[in-house]
């Protein structure tokens, strides 16, 4: 789908200051990670309903674009979003507890998984239907434009939905209107059960050129180019608003939906997954540059200590009731 | 406010109410296809262009899709869409956006935003422009929680209505009979926002209440009059409101009059008369004294000849007929 | 036809009728997304890529508006594509297809061709899937002159209506309920098709008519169990084709009961069962010894928690209370 | 929105048999003319109802596209379709009966110039959609290539109806399956009211080379140039089934639909239009090349009496009746 291949470049040694980022990086990746990995772990002991798509193997692209990004940004995210979320910055507790259907969830449990929204922080909501964000962000990047006030709309989407004609309709749009969209493309390789290549013919890079919107390549293994590349964009989308299609080459680690047994994906391709791991490559790329092993497992350790408890005070909120519930369907002035 | 005591007619009408929703705040904005500079297919929008300038008159792309999913997308961002699609038809294109997505958000997200959107669309025949061009599609937005659906029948109650949907913080699909576009109605002084899901008793009578709404409203006003020669006295109720529908108005008048005739220009089957007729039938069971008629169009798309479609549609001799039969 | 007396999952019985119509007619095809290699979301099309090849099983990319007007354009170009749309909330993207075009095919054109395509789609809830993967949209489709809606409730039922809705040379809305698919029925040798429009008389019984299609049927059938305990004896009609729907059926029950209630999993408000009411409320007046009932979903959209989504869903003892306030 | 410009080139000499050709062109070209002016007249004259939309100025390329199409070609045409239909042989009669609302039309009354249709020569109806007929097509293709006969499908749109997402979605399936689909862009400049470069901002050449989809650009003032281009597209993709657009760049001489008075155009836009009409630039051609003027108004006055035979037994013909069509709303095996 794209014109460049991955390429897997070996740690180079780190400036100091570039070792600060990086941590932060580790710490934000990390925190996904581990999330993630809790979830999993929930929605096999059952405490999980519904569907949940984990996004491990994909950390490094909200990671490095949210670095980028205030609370008046705005990110419309995609069924794959967990991660897409707490990079911009939503709490672990009412996340948890939103996954557990619990009333102090961000959405009082009336979501889940698919639907996360944290409007404190600019994230207009996760989404169901495949392409569903697009027009989302695309219409948020347009207020942000009539606002005048420099700030942007990112939209995140994996290629599956690159099929979808809305992705067309919105790449038009903010390419007539000069509007401040960042389309990040999720390029996991995989829609569901099929491989993208199978079911989209279309070239990502030259299709953004038929509508004279700039785009850019990078290898998701390092957070470091996607940090690099988001920085640079974001800052002439701030400067003179106009949309950009930014392409991260990820791996999908776990099956579609946490339950897939992913039967269809060759042994061969889930074996070598660990090379192209994003949170692997910038520890040792950490470890290369000098810092202490010792640093990251202290920040691994905390992290894990934040998640039991996120995850202890979600399991222990109530349910949410439904009389409560059926009254919010419409908003009151 | 105006202060006008003109007739005005109906588009002209929903061409205020945009203008004053504008004046009163500027995170009103339209969007739409050729509503700005081409003042929109039926002239509705016409001088909003020239009033508010291109930041506040968006010319659309002809992508359905994407105009309601970017008006929601500016309603979570702080603005007031008012979005245009040129025919009813065309909400086919748009149905995520206004289903999965806007309808959706205020619940779905626990109530942390509203998507305060509106959706003007035109439905309905009688200009034989044939079958992708005629429907009256409501039923379909009245079955979705989480929308709000408007039909007016006259120029006040567009404007007092649309002024409300605007200033609504849900999502609203307002509904226009393209027929009643170029009719004049009385316009008073001083119009006012009409509160969403109150009916209007449009003709007070007491042997039969028919209960209908937008353009349909006048084959039920001229059946009332052809009635009255025969001593059978009309309730009308205009129900504005689609959703949610006044049923405590419907109610009373049918504790009043116990017959019940229901009338629109949608089809029969599944349309937004067999949801009153069924609430009715519960509720109101005990107050029936006769069977309750629907007259809708019936169960074929919509014709292009006039020698079609002039059969095709509702009339007063149809309201008239059913009326007879249960009241006689 | 196959010489099974065993019992047969749902979801395997709509596999084995689509396995059955391409042997008997090499015209059908199928298209829908990880319908081939993957077996489709619920396993429903499992097999039969191996069986069919990539000829006729056909992997559609992520386009539902692409993949329904495919399927029509294929169906006027000889073909009978059956259409899978993976949760019938993505409807929404390809209504045009669906509703402007297949819909009106043998009409608008003056009955020179027709749109033999099948679209199935999984709807409902109870797997906590939330509001964009949970809702019954069959009343939109219901609504459309020129749509055939079929809902079925067991794996006899699914084979045979599936049978007849490739066949028949109308484009036909396959409804499966979700829930359904890993359920086992008893599954008889020699199936045939069941003709479209005909309801089934599901229980036989004397107090109150049931009306219900689709996985509502296992409440309907609970509460009569529950209910046969109070001497109350429930007649439960299957509609399982909601357009045409089974009238004579419906009224021949209600003349005998004079009692109606309606279920469904989808919003009460504006859903299939106001349709029923209505009429009832009409032709079946006079046999009306009681306010009709409808149970379906509150007016809200379909909530993600299971604390929510279990008291959102109707039941049997929703049904059964319905049932008792009108009968005694 | 293409990167070429429309050329125009002086009429050269012809070869007999090109004078053939081109006589056969000029009188297809003619008579959808005729016939459009001759609705425009009844139009006016309160004989038909609706809206109709003329494709006057552009018949130049239904013309061109058609003579290398069989009935067992299919098509799916526009709202600006009558000359689409007439090109690809729809007889006159039922056509203008149609217009009328008559029970002789081809759809019995029922459809009207926005749905026409004549699947007796692969006609597969007009779309009231803009877009609409896209998929339809597409789909055709499909069974075209299932079929394994080496039949087309040609999917006719306006410029307008590239904002459109379907159109990505087809431009893609039919790329990822090979369809034989020929995208026919009748680029009039114009959606509606609107300039289509106030609307659409992707590139058509470069969107379809973005799915690998060959792309020719023609201009629409000389049907020999349509006739060309088409013939050799549509030769290879009769020997091997692929997709191809093809854009014509032509003019819209009359109003959106008639009645539309175009007061958003240029006078001087207006004013130089019959220099871009095709008809007039064949006619000069087929002058210069030695053609006596007599055969053409010959030609001419044929056409005249056939379409006023056609008018008036169109107009004689009865009404339909509601109840039969009612009772065709289903098709019976
Ligand atoms: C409109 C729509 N069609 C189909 C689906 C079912 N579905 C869910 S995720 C998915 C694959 C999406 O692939 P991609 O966009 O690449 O995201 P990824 O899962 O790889 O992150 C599909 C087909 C859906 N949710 N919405
Ligand atoms: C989906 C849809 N949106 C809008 C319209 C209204 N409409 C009819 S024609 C037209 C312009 C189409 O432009 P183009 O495709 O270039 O065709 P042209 O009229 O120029 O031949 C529009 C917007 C429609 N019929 N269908
Ligand atoms: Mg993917
Ligand atoms: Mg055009």
């Amino acid at each position: 789908m794209s014109d460049e291949t991955p390429t897997s470049v070996p740690p180079e040694p780190l400036t100091f200051s570039e070792s600060e980022l990086f941590i932060d990086c580790y710490r934000l990746m990390k925190r996904i990670r581990m999330v993630e990995e809790r979830l999993s772990a929930l929605f096999a002991d059952g405490a999980i309903p519904g569907f949940i798509h984990l996004s491990i193997g994909q950390e490094s692209v909200p990671v490095g674009v949210s670095r980028h990004l205030t609370n008046s940004d705005t990110i419309a995210i995609t069924h794959r979003g967990h991660g897409q979320a707490l990079a911009k910055g939503m709490d672990l507790t009412p996340f948890f507890a939103e996954m557990m259907g619990k009333q102090d969830g961000i959405c009082k449990g009336r979501g889940g998984s698919m639907h996360i929204a944290d409007s404190s922080i600019g994230m207009l909501g996760a989404n169901g239907i495949v392409g569903g964000g697009l027009s989302i962000a695309t219409g948020s990047a347009l207020a942000h434009k009539l606002d005048g006030a420099n700030h942007i709309a990112v939209a995140y989407f994996g290629d599956g939905a690159l099929a979808e004609g809305i992705f067309h309709e919105c790449l038009n749009l903010s390419a007539l209107w000069s509007l401040p969209c960042l389309f990040v493309c999720e390029n996991n390789g995989w829609g569901e059960f099929s491989k993208t290549d199978q079911q989209f013919r279309g070239n990502l890079k030259k299709l953004a050129k038929a509508f004279g919107v700039s785009y850019q390549f990078v290898d998701g293994i390092d957070v470091g180019a996607v940090t690099d590349a988001s920085e640079s964009i974001i800052l002439a989308m701030r400067k003179k608003p106009h949309p950009y299609v930014l392409e991260c080459k990820v791996e999908r680690f776990h099956g579609h939906f946490e339950g897939d047994p992913q039967k269809y994906r060759e042994e061969s391709d889930l074996a070598t997954l660990e090379e192209r791991d994003p949170i692997i490559y910038l520890r040792e790329k950490l470890i290369r540059a000098g810092i202490a092993p010792a640093i990251l497992e202290d920040i691994e350790s905390r992290l894990a200590q934040e998640i039991e408890q996120a995850v202890a005070s979600a399991l222990a909120g109530p349910n949410p009731e439904f009389t409560t519930a059926k009254s919010e369907v419409y908003a009151h002035e | 406010m105006r202060m006008n005591s003109e007739s005005v007619r109906f588009g002209q009408a929903i061409g205020r109410a945009l203008a004053d929703a504008m004046i009163e705040d500027d995170r009103v904005i339209l969007l739409g296809e050729d509503i700005a500079a081409a003042g929109g297919p039926f002239g509705v929008t016409r001088g909003l262009h020239a009033q508010f300038g291109s930041q506040r008159v968006l010319d659309f792309p002809i992508s359905e899709a994407a105009l309601v999913g970017t008006a929601l997308g500016a309603a979570l961002t702080g603005y007031k869409p008012v979005a245009e699609i040129m025919f009813m038809d065309f909400c086919t294109l748009a149905m995520d956006a206004l289903v999965n997505q806007s309808a959706k958000t205020h619940f779905m997200f626990g109530g942390q935003n509203s998507a305060p959107l509106v959706v003007r669309t035109p439905h309905g025949g009688g200009l034989n422009a044939g079958a992708q061009h005629s429907q009256c599609l409501e039923a379909w937005f009245a079955h979705i929680p989480g929308l709000i659906v408007v039909c007016p029948s006259n120029s006040e109650d567009a404007y007092g209505l649309l002024r409300a949907a605007i200033t609504d913080p849900n999502p609203v699909v307002f509904v226009e009979n393209k027929t009643l576009y170029a009719k004049k109605y009385a316009f008073s002084e001083s119009q006012q926002p009409i509160s969403l899901g109150s009916a209007r008793v449009a003709r007070v009578g007491k042997d039969v209440t028919v209960v209908t709404y937008g353009g349909a409203i006048h084959w039920a006003e001229a059946a009332a009059v052809e009635l009255a020669e025969d001593e059978i006295d009309c309730e009308i109720i205009d129900l504005r409101t689609l959703q949610p529908w006044d049923e405590a108005t419907v109610l009373t008048s049918l504790t009043k009059t116990h017959r019940l005739v229901i009338l629109h220009e949608a089809v029969e089957s599944f349309g937004i008369g067999a949801e009153i007729a069924a609430r009715m039938a519960d509720i109101g069971f005990d107050e029936l004294d006769a069977p309750i008629r629907r007259i809708g169009a019936p169960y074929t798309p919509v014709p292009y000849s006039p020698a079609l479609e002039s059969e095709y549609a509702p009339s007063a001799a149809k309201v008239t007929a059913s009326v007879k039969e249960i009241v006689l």
